[in-house]
């Protein structure tokens, strides 16, 4: 059986006290979508500013449990001034990480300090904390024609 | 008359597994309860020795079937102490025994202009069925509020009932553990001349029930929030009632004649067990009662209280103001579902944490929505005790927050 | 790849029962089957060691028990080549199943001037559904009628199709035995714009079932029919056509959100499963399809097509005139569920007479009277085979109806 | 086990073969009261009439099963001729040799060639079509104000 350690590791412990890109943008220019984890009542706001190529900026409002804060802070920092596309890149290659199906064949990409959140996988109750924000993000990407 | 949990807890083959090689400490017998070994075994044994469709064929093995299909119901019949054997309808779970009071009287009866009265502590089966009605007919739903500890808040309730043709609430909150006060209920909703249906899923598994003394008109429980089976719910109404509704599901057994130009509908209970009923299921429920019956409700109930004061008593020593447990203290008035914020911490991160010393808690919204609106949370820890459980599983859930405060107390 | 009945037998210990000292002759099958020790081995295990609610909690446990409850539903999904596990609906039996798609589907998409297509072969599961909804609607209900020799009588189908929104029809009926020829009515249903909806009751435990080589829309059919446990069905449904319809059941797992002033659906499929599922039934399920697809479909038609033959011979030869086997005599196109007249006894007196050697048949309408008053009989007696009867059973059955002959032969 | 000569007793099979009392009466004067069983789809027609305090006539019609026909027939038999009051004996006592409850004490009634019929309590599945012609009768009672 997988431990606590697996999970909770030190990078996402800090990422879930003192989140990234907490807030909110404003919309028009920004789009933001609406995220709920029907589960546990968690709901999350994803803010979206494309800027042409580029995601000028996104930040996260709403509340949730240390495995989807701590997601949701390190996808901002992963995708923040990244082209769209090498953010629907991470996007992707995240999801595969987390083992959901992805069209397409699986890329290389680094993930950084998302490489923490692996040890989900193992708590696979626990893979829709991890992804919300994601799933999240998609749909504003969506929104945001990005 | 006090009551063994260790000796019950022999009864269940699953509370002696371990995972990582310790125990079982099983707190959610709220969401659903294990099942005994006679519960198991009267259904395998069923299954082996005595099975047969029932209601249909007539050789000796299906009226063998059918007895032990019909014994259940007139257990089930003595276990709510309900006249008729015949009022006892099998549904699939209670959501349906709700569904089917909404579908075939709330259609029938309910229009534009019409007060429905529900609470603001009911579950969502309780819930969604009328406002899908709503949807179609436009009726109002009015909510009785809740006092600052969880309990129902009555001041308004002659307002609220008036005009309304049906209150609709649960016995006790499956989040806060609040009992309510049903006899009251039921005698302020015939005062305003409207139908009381009484949510008995986290009731009937902990107390004795007798529909009259409860002065209900309906009353809705599952199966397996009792040591029973999955698959199977109970719906009881008053044969008048039922009677005069119309049927819910189409098709086999619920017919008495069927043309190409339409149907005539059978008498009671096949009225509202439309096709194949659940009959395992049925023979594990009534196995389940009679295992309730064999420990007597009284002693359950007895049991609970000591527990809960046990455990409210034990929580707040060891954590004081860190821990917010909801619903009132009084054990009176309360069942053995206790709800809490610890901490702050997520949910979902405290019964994780818990897990790992497989103390098993549900963290969520319990199928509560409104009700954690209300509560300003969007979900809460729940652990809830039952038969099987004792003070060593109230310290060992104690025990396992002081390891969440470990990792999470920052 | 022939199979053996007598190997099989000995998995089913209510098989190895007597009554009298005499074993059980069991040919009851089309009304429900008996279950192999691994059904109920899967069930009685699961209980002691994994159950837990689903859908709901997060601790090991309970992410155990769901492992075990969608595990079934994709090996369910897979049994009948279904592309997405989330289209396999899990209900309480196949009547729930049938009353689903009438109640959402039809309630939304149906009106007054819609015509609905049924077969004079109907089950009445999938006829008072649809009348309960004319009643409201107003629709017209236009029936396939059958030949002599009861197949389905496809002369007119154009004309009974044109103009229809729905076909919905049995792909084997329970009565006559007859297999009807599903992929020619899917496709001239779609010819015509109207869905093909599949009662797959009588189909899908004794044939090699692909919803998509079918063509169906819709597909229903129950557990306990398959040697599975009672008290579970399935409705598999294109996922395009089950997204866009309305819930059916309102409560716990089939919303995504609940306000005071309304509520969001789910997404498939627990959108159509609200409340507590049957957990205990699925793992069953999935264990009657595991043990179905040890055996093979394709041995078990096969195993089907010869009993039937033998028997039609047999009952023949020693009968002659004095049996009235209704269905088609093709054993292509019938099954192994033969209904008849014998010697003009009523079939509870012959049913009564084959008890005395537990020879286990069923005598009455067979929840299909529409299809009783074109027979022009009140009742038949139908002896109905599985894969745990052989030539011994048909052997029994035929010196059973020498006894009825000796008493009631005047 | 009881053994089907429990059930099928000489005197059941011959008013079975013979039915006494069939047939339809004119309505009015008589009444007609339709019954079925709903398991086996049997319907029978009791026509009943009745003059004053007598049963002046009684006729069956209709189709079923041994028992059923039978029982019928030895009905028509026990009350044709009788008062009502009788009738009403005669019906409760029946009802009470099937084991079913009716309301009041028992009475001694001689109840003749129906005892035949008592071997039927043993079968339960074939309790209604016994009592399917006497509950059709109640009902023609009933409607006949008797
Ligand atoms: C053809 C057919 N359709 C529907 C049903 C209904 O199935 P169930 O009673 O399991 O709901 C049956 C079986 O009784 C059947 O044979
Ligand atoms: C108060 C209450 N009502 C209704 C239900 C629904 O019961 P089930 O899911 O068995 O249909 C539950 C349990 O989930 C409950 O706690």
């Amino acid at each position: 059986m997988p431990g606590l350690e697996d999970l909770y590791r030190e990078i996402i412990l800090d990422h879930y006290r003192t989140p990234r890109n907490r807030g909110a943008l404003d919309t028009p220019p920004a789009v933001v979508a609406q995220g709920h984890n029907p589960l546990c009542g968690d709901e999350i706001q994803v803010y979206l500013l494309v800027d042409g190529d580029v995601v000028q900026d996104v930040k996260v409002g709403g509340q949730g449990c240390s495995i989807s804060q701590s997601s949701a802070s390190m996808m901002t920092q992963a995708i923040k001034g990244k082209s769209v596309a090498e953010a629907h890149r991470i996007l992707d290659a995240f999801r595969r990480m987390m083992g959901l199906e992805v069209d397409g064949d699986p890329e290389d990409v680094n993930l950084g300090d998302l490489e923490a959140l692996q040890g989900v996988v193992k708590f696979p109750v626990r893979i829709k904390c991890a992804t919300l924000a994601w799933t999240t993000l998609a749909q504003a990407m969506d929104d945001a024609g990005a | 008359m006090g009551l063994s949990a260790a000796t019950i807890k022999e009864d269940f083959p699953i509370l002696s597994r371990t995972i990582d090689g310790r125990p079982l400490v099983y707190l959610d017998s709220a969401n659903s309860t294990h099942k005994p070994r006679q519960v198991i075994d009267a259904m395998a044994n069923f299954m082996r020795n005595s099975y047969a469709p029932v209601n249909r064929s007539s050789y000796r093995l299906a009226a063998e079937s059918n007895d032990f299909y019909e014994g259940a119901r007139s257990r089930v019949q003595a276990f709510i102490n309900a006249r008729k054997a015949h009022e006892v309808i099998f549904t699939k779970n209670a959501t349906e025994a709700l569904n089917l009071i909404v579908q075939s009287w709330g259609r029938a009866n309910l229009s534009a202009g019409d007060v429905v009265l529900l609470t603001h502590m009911e579950h969502h089966a309780n819930i969604v069925p009328w406002q899908m009605l709503q949807a179609e007919k436009g009726f109002t739903i009015r909510w009785v509020p809740l006092t600052d500890d969880g309990q129902l808040d009555l001041t308004d309730l002659d307002r609220l009932l008036d005009g309304a043709k049906v209150f609709s609430f649960t016995a006790m909150s499956n989040v806060l553990g609040t009992i309510t006060p049903v006899r009251r209920l039921t005698d302020a909703a015939h005062a305003a001349g409207a139908l009381a249906i009484v949510d008995g899923c986290q009731y009937v598994p902990h107390h004795a029930t007798d529909v009259h003394a409860l002065g209900a008109d309906f009353l809705a429980f599952s199966s397996h929030k009792l040591c029973g089976p999955t698959g199977v719910g109970v719906l009881w109404g008053h044969e008048s009632l039922l009677d005069a509704m119309p049927p819910f599901l189409g098709g086999g057994n619920m017919i008495s004649d069927v043309r190409l130009d339409g149907f005539d509908t059978a008498e009671l209970p096949s009225k509202f067990e439309a096709g194949t009923p659940p009959i395992i299921e049925v023979v594990g429920l009534g196995a389940a009662v009679d295992y309730l019956d064999s420990i007597g409700m009284a002693a359950i109930r007895q049991h609970e209280m000591d527990l809960t004061g046990y455990a409210l008593r034990t929580l707040k020593e060891r954590f004081g103001d860190d821990i917010r447990i909801y619903g009132p203290d009084n054990v009176e008035v309360r069942g053995a579902t206790l709800s809490f914020d610890f901490r702050g911490i997520h949910p979902h991160d405290v019964s994780q944490v818990l897990d790992q010393t497989n103390v098993c808690v549900r963290a969520g919204h319990h199928c509560a929505k409104p009700l954690m609106r209300i509560l300003g949370t969007p979900a809460t820890t729940r652990a809830s005790f039952y038969i099987y459980n004792d003070e060593h599983d109230a310290d060992a859930l104690a025990d396992a927050l002081d390891s969440a405060t470990d990792i999470f107390g920052f």
